[in-house]
C-alpha cells in the first residue's frame, strides 16, 4: 500500500484523519450542550446563537477561511491573545485545520444532536428525578443514552464533512505539507495540474474509504443504541 | 398533620383548588375521570409547580408560593408509579428497579431487590428490556421501581389498576406492612373502593378540581351521602375491631362493640386492633334471631334510619354497639319487615364476606 | 516548527507542476527542504497579511503583490518579475475544425456554435483579466461578452475544455500545452494584454541566506530551463520595487 | 364458528400456543398478568404474524401460515382499544375520533360522533389535544375512536381499567348492546369477572401462553374448579332466566328454573331471556325456609357436593331447578348445619346482590 | 436598497434564490423516501445507498463538481440522454446549479428526516393500521405530520447549504452572470480582488440575511409543529 500512495500523500491522510477526530473529539461536548440549550432552553439571543451555529453553513467556505484568518491569525484579535495566553497557535497549524473542520461540521453536528434531543420524551426525565436523580444525572443517565444514536449521526455527519473540508481550511491556514494540507487540500492540488486527475482519483478514493468505514461503523453502533433505546 | 395540601393551579378549562390535610398513613384520592388526581399527585412530587398555595410533607414545606419555594422534584426523594409505566427504555428490568438507589442515601431503609421481585413475581424478567414486556409486567416493574428507591413518600396513581386479582391479593398486603411498619406518608390514586378501604388511612374525594369531602377512611366510607361517589356495591361501613382469638377451624373471631365476628384466620395477633369493612349489601336484615343459617355473624342492632333513593333500595342505617352499619335492602322488605327508626333488628352478616380485601389494620 | 534550513514556498496553484520539479532539482543539490503551499494567489496574500510563516511568495498575480509591498511586508529589494506566459485559445475535442485564427475580426462568435467560450474569472483571476483585456484589445469581446462560461481558476477553464464542455477556451499558454485533449489555435499577440507577470519575492522577516540561495536558484539557469519547459517565458530582467506597478 | 383462533408464536422465555373457538359475541380472554392476552389479540389484529396456524372471523380467513396467507392489519377492519391509549398526539380529539372514518366503506353503520361523545363524557374534549388529557380521557378518547371507525370486529385490550366505577356503569350497557345487536365479534381482555360475567359470550382463560380452559361464560364462570382464576371473591353461577314481569316498587322478576328472583328494574321486556350470575359469596344456605328477613330470594335447593379447600371455607354445590348454585361458607357453619349431599336447604339470595353489573342479557 | 448592490449583484441573489428553492423543493420528496427507506427497511445495498447519499459531504466540493460535470456535462455519460430524451440541459444552466445545490445539500437533509423518522413510535403507525389505514396513508396522516420538524430542519438545512455551495457549482456550471453566478460566486470573486473585501462583505451580508430569515422562520414553524406532536 506504501508503494500506492507516496509519502506526502500518506502525511495528508494521516493528517486529515487527525485533524477531523481531533475536530470531532473537541466539538462534541460543545455540540451536545448547544443542541440541548437550543432544544430545551427559552433564552434571549436564541435566534442569534442559532444563526451563529449555522452560519459556517450559509456562509461560502471562503468568507468562514477569511473569517477565522482574521480573528484567528497570528495578527487575529483572538489569534494573538490565545497565543501569549495559552501559548496556542491555530494559524497555518494542524490545530488550525481542526479548529475549521470544527466550525465548519458544527451545524451538521448540532442539528442531529438537537433532532435526537427534541424527540426524548421529558416523561422519562421527569420519572428519573422522582427517583432522586438531579438535572446533570437524568442527562447523564437517561437523556444522553436515549439520544446516543443522533449524538453518533452527528457526530459522524461532522467526521465526514470534517474530511471533506476544503474551502475553509485552504483559505485559513494555507496548504502547507504535513501541516496543514489535508486530503482535500491535497486533492485540490493535484486538480490543479493538467493531467493529474487520476492521482487525485487515489486520494478521492482513500478519502472516500475512510469516510464510509466511519459511517458503516457509526451505523452499526446507532442501530445498536436505537435498538437498546427501543427496549426490545 | 403529616401532609397538608393547598393548592390552587387554574388551566384554561379546569380549575384546581384543592385544600386536605392528612394524618400520615396512606392517604387516598379517590374520584372519577379527569378531576384532578394525577394533578394533585404531579405537584406533590413537584413536577407540575401550582400557581399558588403551599405543601407540607412530615413537617417540610416542598412547595410555599408566597415564599417562592419549590423545592426541586430531585431533592423530594418520592416513589412515584405514574398511571403509565414510564420505565427507561434502554436500560434492562434490572438497571430500571436499582435506578434509584445509587441516588439514594446509603444508610436509607428499604426493601432488597430480591424482595421486591419476589413481592412483584419480576425476578423472571430482570434481564429483559422493557420493550417487550407486557402491560401488567410494566406496571409491576415500575412499582418496585418506585419501592426501591428508598423513598421518603410514596406516590401511587393507580398503582394496580393493569394487575389481575392474584397479583394483587400478593402486592396489597405489602403496602399494608408498609403503612404499618414505615412512617412513609403515601398518597394513593385509585378507582378500587375495595383498594381504598383496605389501605386508606384518610380519603380524599374530588369532585372537578375540587375536594368534595375528607376525613378518616371509616368515617368517609361509611357515610351513605358518598353512596353515588362509591357505587352502589360499594357503600358500607367501616367498623373498629380487636382480635378476639383464632379458632382451630381456620376462623378468626373479632370482637366489635356490638358483639363478635368470623372471618378466616388472620395473621395478626390476639389483642392487635384492626378494621372491619361490612358492606351495606352484604348485610341481611332480620326481624328475629334467625336459627339454621350459614351466616355465622348475627349483630343485634337498632334501626337509625331509613333512607330511600329513586330506585327500589333502601339503605338502612343501625347502631350496632358503639357502631353504625349500613344494609342495602330493598324498598319491598322494608315494607315487608316493618322498619322504623327505634326497631331493634339482627343483622346477619355472612362470615366470609367480610372479606379478606376489606380488612386492614391499624 | 520548521527546521531552519526549511523553506516554505507560498506559490500559486498554477505554478504547481513546474515548480515542484525546481524545488525537487533544489533539494537534490542542497538538501534543504522546501515545503510548498499552493492555493489562489490572493488567499496566500492574505495569509502573509496575517503572518503565515511563508518564506517566499510566488504570486500569479502582481496585483496582490502590489498589495503585499505597500504594506511593507516583502523583504527590501527580493522582488523580482520571474516568469510570465502567454494566453493561448485553445480547441476541445467537441470543436469544429475551422477555426479561425486569433486576429481581429476574427469569427469567433461563430467558431463557438451553440457553446460557450471557457475562461477563468474575467474579473477576478489574472488568467481571466489578461483574457478579457487581450479580446477587448482585438476588438472580439463583445462577439464573446455573453457566451462565456467562467471558472474559478484557469485549470478549471482547461478542463472544461478538455472535456469537450466547451468547444473553445483561453487559458494560458503552459497550461495548454500541457493538456493533450486541447489543441491550441493560436498565441494571443503579447501587446493585446498587460504583461503577464510571476513576481516572487521574500516574505519581510524571513530574509534569510536560504531563502536567498533559494531566490537566486529561481533566477538561474536551472531553474529557468525547467520553467521554459513548462512553456513559461523568462523575463531574465530583475525589478526593482520602483518597477513593481 | 365465528371467531377460530389456533396459533402458536414462540419466543425467547414465553412459547404461545392457543387454539380456541368462539361463536361470535363477546369473547374474553382472562389470565394472569403475562400469560399472553395481548398477544394472541395483537395476532387477531393482524400486527403480530404468529409463526403458525390460521385465524378465522365470520368465515374470512385472516390468517392461514401454511396457504402463506396474512391479511394486512389494515384490511381487517378492526376498532383495536390498545392497553395504553396510542393516541395521535398531532391530531385533536375530534380529528382522533373521526380518524378511522375516512377509510371505512362510506355505508358501513356504526354510531355517529355525537353518540360516542354522549356515551363516553368527551364532548368537552373535542378540540384539545391528547397531550393534556387525563389518564382516563385519553382511554375513553382511544374507545370512541375505536368504535367510530365503523370496525366489522373489535378488540378491546383492558378497556375500562383505567375508569372509574361511574363512567364503567356506562358503557357497559352500549357493549352490551353492541354485543346483542349487531353481529360485531369481539375479543375482550380484563382482569374484572364482573366484566366478563356481564358482557361475555365465550371465556378463554389462558395460563401461561396455553388456554387452560375455555367454553361458554355461564359454564366457565360457574365452575367450581375456576376458583383459583377468578378469587374467591368471585366464584358463582350464572343461570340463564326470563324476565317474568316488572313490578311497580322498582323490583324486577325474573323466572328461573329453580323458582323466582328479584331484582332491581331492568329495562328488559317482560318475556325475554337474561342471565342472572349468583355469587357464591352472596349465597346463604338455611335450613329451614328463613322468615322474617330482607332476603326477598329464597330458593329450595338440594346439596349436590361440598368442596372444602385448605381453609377455613367450604364450598356448596346445590341444584336448584335445572340450575346450579354455589355458596360459599365456613366449615363451621356446614357442621353446625350438618350439610351432606342430598339434603333440602333454601338457598337466600339478598335480592339487590344480584347486582346490576352482573345481569347481562342473552 | 436597489442603489446599495448593483443590478448584477441582484440578479446573483435572485439566482441564488431561485436555485437554493428548486434545489429543495424537487430533493425534498427524494429525501424523504430515501431517509424512510434507510430508517426503517432492511434491503440489500443499504450501506452503499447510505454511502452515496453521504458521498457529497466528505468529497471535496471540486470533486463532486467534477463528477457532475462528468456525468451531467453536455458530453457526460447522462447528460447527453437527458438532452435529447426530456430536452433538459443542465450544463451551464441555473438547473445545473440547482441540481449541484440539490446533491450537496441531500446529506443533511436526509440525515435530519432519517432521525426524525426513527423517532416516531411505530406504535402510532399500528394504530393507524387497525383504523384501516393502508401503507402510504399511514405514512401521510400519521408518519409525515410527526417527523414535520426534522423535515422543516432538514429542509431548511439544506436550503442554508445551498444558499452556501460554492465549489461544486462553480466546477459543474462555471459562473454565468444570470444562470449560474449564484451569490457564492459572486462573493469568490470579490474576494480575488485586492480591496474589494467591502464589496463582498455586501453580498455576505445580503446572503446571511435569506438564509436567517429562513431559519428563523423554519425555527417558529418547527416549534409549532413539534408543539403539534407533543399533543398539548
Ligand atoms: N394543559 C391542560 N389544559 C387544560 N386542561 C388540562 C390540561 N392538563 C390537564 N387538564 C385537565 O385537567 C383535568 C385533570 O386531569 P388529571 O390528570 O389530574 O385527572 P385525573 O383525576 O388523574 O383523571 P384520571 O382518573 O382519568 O387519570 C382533566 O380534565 C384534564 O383534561
Ligand atoms: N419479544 C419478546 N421476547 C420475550 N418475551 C416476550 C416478548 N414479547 C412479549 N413477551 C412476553 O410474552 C408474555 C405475554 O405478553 P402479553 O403482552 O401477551 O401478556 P398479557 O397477557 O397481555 O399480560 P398483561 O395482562 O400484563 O397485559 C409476557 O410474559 C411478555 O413478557
Ligand atoms: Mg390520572
Ligand atoms: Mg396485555
Amino acid at each position: 500500500m506504501t508503494g500506492w500512495l507516496g509519502p506526502e500523500e500518506w502525511q495528508a491522510v494521516a493528517l486529515s484523519l487527525k485533524v477531523s477526530l481531533w475536530a470531532v473529539a473537541l466539538s462534541l461536548p460543545f455540540g451536545i450542550f448547544i443542541a440541548y440549550a437550543l432544544a430545551r432552553w427559552e433564552f434571549r439571543g436564541k435566534q442569534v446563537l442559532n444563526g451563529l451555529v449555522h452560519l459556517p453553513l450559509i456562509l461560502p467556505p471562503v468568507v468562514t477561511g477569511y473569517l477565522l484568518l482574521l480573528t484567528f491569525g497570528r495578527r487575529g484579535a483572538l489569534g494573538g491573545w490565545l497565543d501569549e495566553t495559552f501559548g496556542l497557535v491555530l494559524a497555518f497549524r494542524w490545530t488550525g485545520a481542526a479548529l475549521a473542520a470544527a466550525i465548519m461540521a458544527f451545524p451538521l453536528m448540532v442539528r442531529a444532536i438537537r433532532l435526537a434531543i427534541e424527540a426524548v420524551d421529558p416523561k422519562l426525565e421527569e420519572a428519573a428525578a422522582t427517583l432522586g436523580a438531579a438535572r446533570l444525572q437524568v442527562f447523564a443517565t437517561v437523556t444522553l443514552p436515549l439520544i446516543l444514536p443522533g449524538v453518533i449521526a452527528g457526530a459522524v455527519l461532522a467526521f465526514a464533512k470534517a474530511m471533506g473540508e476544503f474551502g475553509a481550511t485552504i483559505t485559513f491556514v494555507s496548504n502547507i505539507p504535513g501541516q496543514t494540507q489535508t486530503l482535500p487540500s491535497a486533492i485540490y492540488t493535484f486538480l490543479q495540474v493538467p493531467g493529474a486527475e487520476t492521482a487525485a482519483l487515489r486520494l478521492v478514493v482513500v478519502s472516500v474509504a475512510v469516510a464510509m468505514g466511519a459511517l458503516v461503523a457509526s451505523e452499526l453502533l446507532a442501530r445498536r443504541a436505537i435498538r437498546r433505546a427501543a427496549g426490545a | 398533620m403529616s401532609l397538608s395540601v393547598d393548592i390552587a393551579h387554574p388551566l384554561a378549562g379546569f380549575d384546581l383548588r384543592v385544600a386536605f390535610e392528612a394524618p400520615g398513613g396512606i392517604t387516598a384520592l379517590f374520584g372519577q375521570s379527569g378531576t384532578g388526581k394525577t394533578t394533585v399527585v404531579n405537584a406533590v412530587s413537584g413536577l407540575l409547580r401550582p400557581r399558588s398555595g403551599r405543601i407540607v410533607v412530615e413537617g417540610e414545606t416542598l412547595f410555599d408560593a408566597e415564599r417562592r419555594l419549590h423545592l426541586p422534584t430531585h431533592k423530594r426523594r418520592l416513589g412515584y408509579v405514574f398511571q403509565e409505566a414510564r420505565l427507561f427504555p434502554h436500560l434492562s428490568v434490572r438497571q430500571n428497579l436499582t435506578y434509584g438507589l445509587r441516588f439514594a442515601p446509603a444508610d436509607a431503609p428499604g426493601p432488597s431487590l430480591d424482595e421486591v421481585c419476589d413481592l412483584l413475581g419480576i425476578a423472571p424478567l430482570l434481564d429483559r428490556r422493557p420493550g417487550g414486556l407486557s402491560g401488567g409486567e410494566k406496571q409491576r416493574v415500575a412499582i418496585g421501581r418506585a419501592l426501591l428507591s428508598r423513598p421518603r413518600m410514596l406516590l401511587l396513581d393507580e398503582p394496580l389498576a393493569a394487575l389481575d386479582t392474584a397479583r394483587k391479593q400478593e402486592i396489597l398486603p405489602y403496602l399494608e406492612t408498609l403503612r404499618d411498619q414505615t412512617d412513609i406518608p403515601m398518597l394513593y390514586v385509585s378507582h378500587s373502593v375495595a383498594e381504598v378501604a383496605r389501605l386508606a388511612t384518610t380519603v380524599v374525594v374530588l369532585e372537578q378540581g375540587r375536594v368534595a369531602r375528607t376525613g378518616p377512611a371509616e368515617r368517609v366510607l361509611s357515610d351513605p351521602a358518598m353512596v353515588r361517589q362509591l357505587g352502589l356495591r360499594e357503600a358500607g361501613a367501616v367498623v373498629p375491631a380487636t382480635v378476639a382469638r383464632h379458632h382451630d377451624d381456620g376462623l378468626t373471631e373479632l370482637s366489635v362493640s356490638g358483639g363478635r365476628l368470623f372471618l378466616p384466620a388472620m395473621d395478626t395477633a390476639p389483642g392487635s386492633p384492626t378494621r372491619v369493612r361490612i358492606l351495606a349489601h352484604d348485610v341481611i336484615v332480620a326481624r328475629d334471631a334467625p336459627t339454621g343459617l350459614s351466616a355465622l355473624n348475627i349483630l343485634p342492632a337498632t334501626v337509625l334510619a331509613l333512607r330511600g333513593g329513586e330506585g327500589p333500595g333502601v339503605i338502612v342505617q343501625m347502631q350496632c354497639g358503639d357502631d353504625r352499619l349500613l344494609a342495602r335492602i330493598t324498598r319491598r322488605s322494608a315494607t315487608a319487615l316493618e322498619l322504623a327508626p327505634g326497631q331493634q333488628v339482627y343483622a346477619v352478616v355472612k362470615s366470609v364476606s367480610v372479606a379478606r380485601t376489606d380488612v386492614g389494620a391499624g | 516548527p520548521a527546521r531552519a534550513a526549511d523553506l516554505t514556498v507560498f506559490a500559486a496553484a498554477s505554478l504547481k507542476t513546474a515548480l515542484d520539479e525546481v524545488a525537487d532539482r533544489y533539494s537534490d543539490r542542497t538538501g534543504t527542504r522546501l515545503r510548498l503551499s499552493y492555493a489562489g494567489s490572493s488567499a496566500l496574500a492574505r495569509q502573509i497579511q496575517q503572518g503565515a510563516p511563508a518564506d517566499l511568495f510566488f504570486s500569479a498575480n502582481p496585483g496582490w503583490m502590489d498589495v503585499l509591498e505597500a504594506d511593507g511586508l516583502l523583504a527590501p529589494a527580493s522582488r523580482r518579475d520571474l516568469l510570465s506566459n502567454r494566453l493561448a485559445l485553445i480547441a476541445g475535442p467537441g470543436a469544429r475544425t475551422d477555426l479561425p485564427r486569433i486576429a481581429p475580426g476574427a469569427d469567433l462568435r461563430g467558431a463557438l456554435g451553440d457553446g460557450r467560450l471557457s475562461m477563468a474569472l474575467v474579473n477576478a483571476v489574472p488568467a481571466g483579466i489578461y483574457g478579457k483585456a487581450a479580446l477587448q484589445s482585438l476588438g472580439l469581446w463583445d462577439q464573446v461578452a455573453d457566451r462565456l462560461a467562467q471558472s474559478d481558476n484557469v485549470r478549471a477553464a482547461l478542463r472544461l475544455v478538455a472535456l469537450g464542455e466547451t468547444p473553445l477556451g483561453v487559458v494560458y499558454a503552459t497550461d495548454a500545452a500541457a493538456e493533450p485533449k486541447v489543441r491550441v489555435i493560436g498565441l494571443f499577440p503579447p501587446d493585446s494584454h498587460p504583461p503577464i507577470r510571476y513576481p516572487v519575492a521574500i516574505i519581510a522577516g524571513a530574509d534569510r541566506p536560504q531563502a536567498r540561495d533559494f531566490l537566486a536558484f529561481l533566477s538561474g539557469p536551472q531553474a529557468g530551463a525547467l520553467f521554459a519547459a513548462h512553456g513559461f517565458t523568462l523575463t531574465a530582467t530583475e525589478t526593482g520595487p520602483e518597477a513593481g506597478e
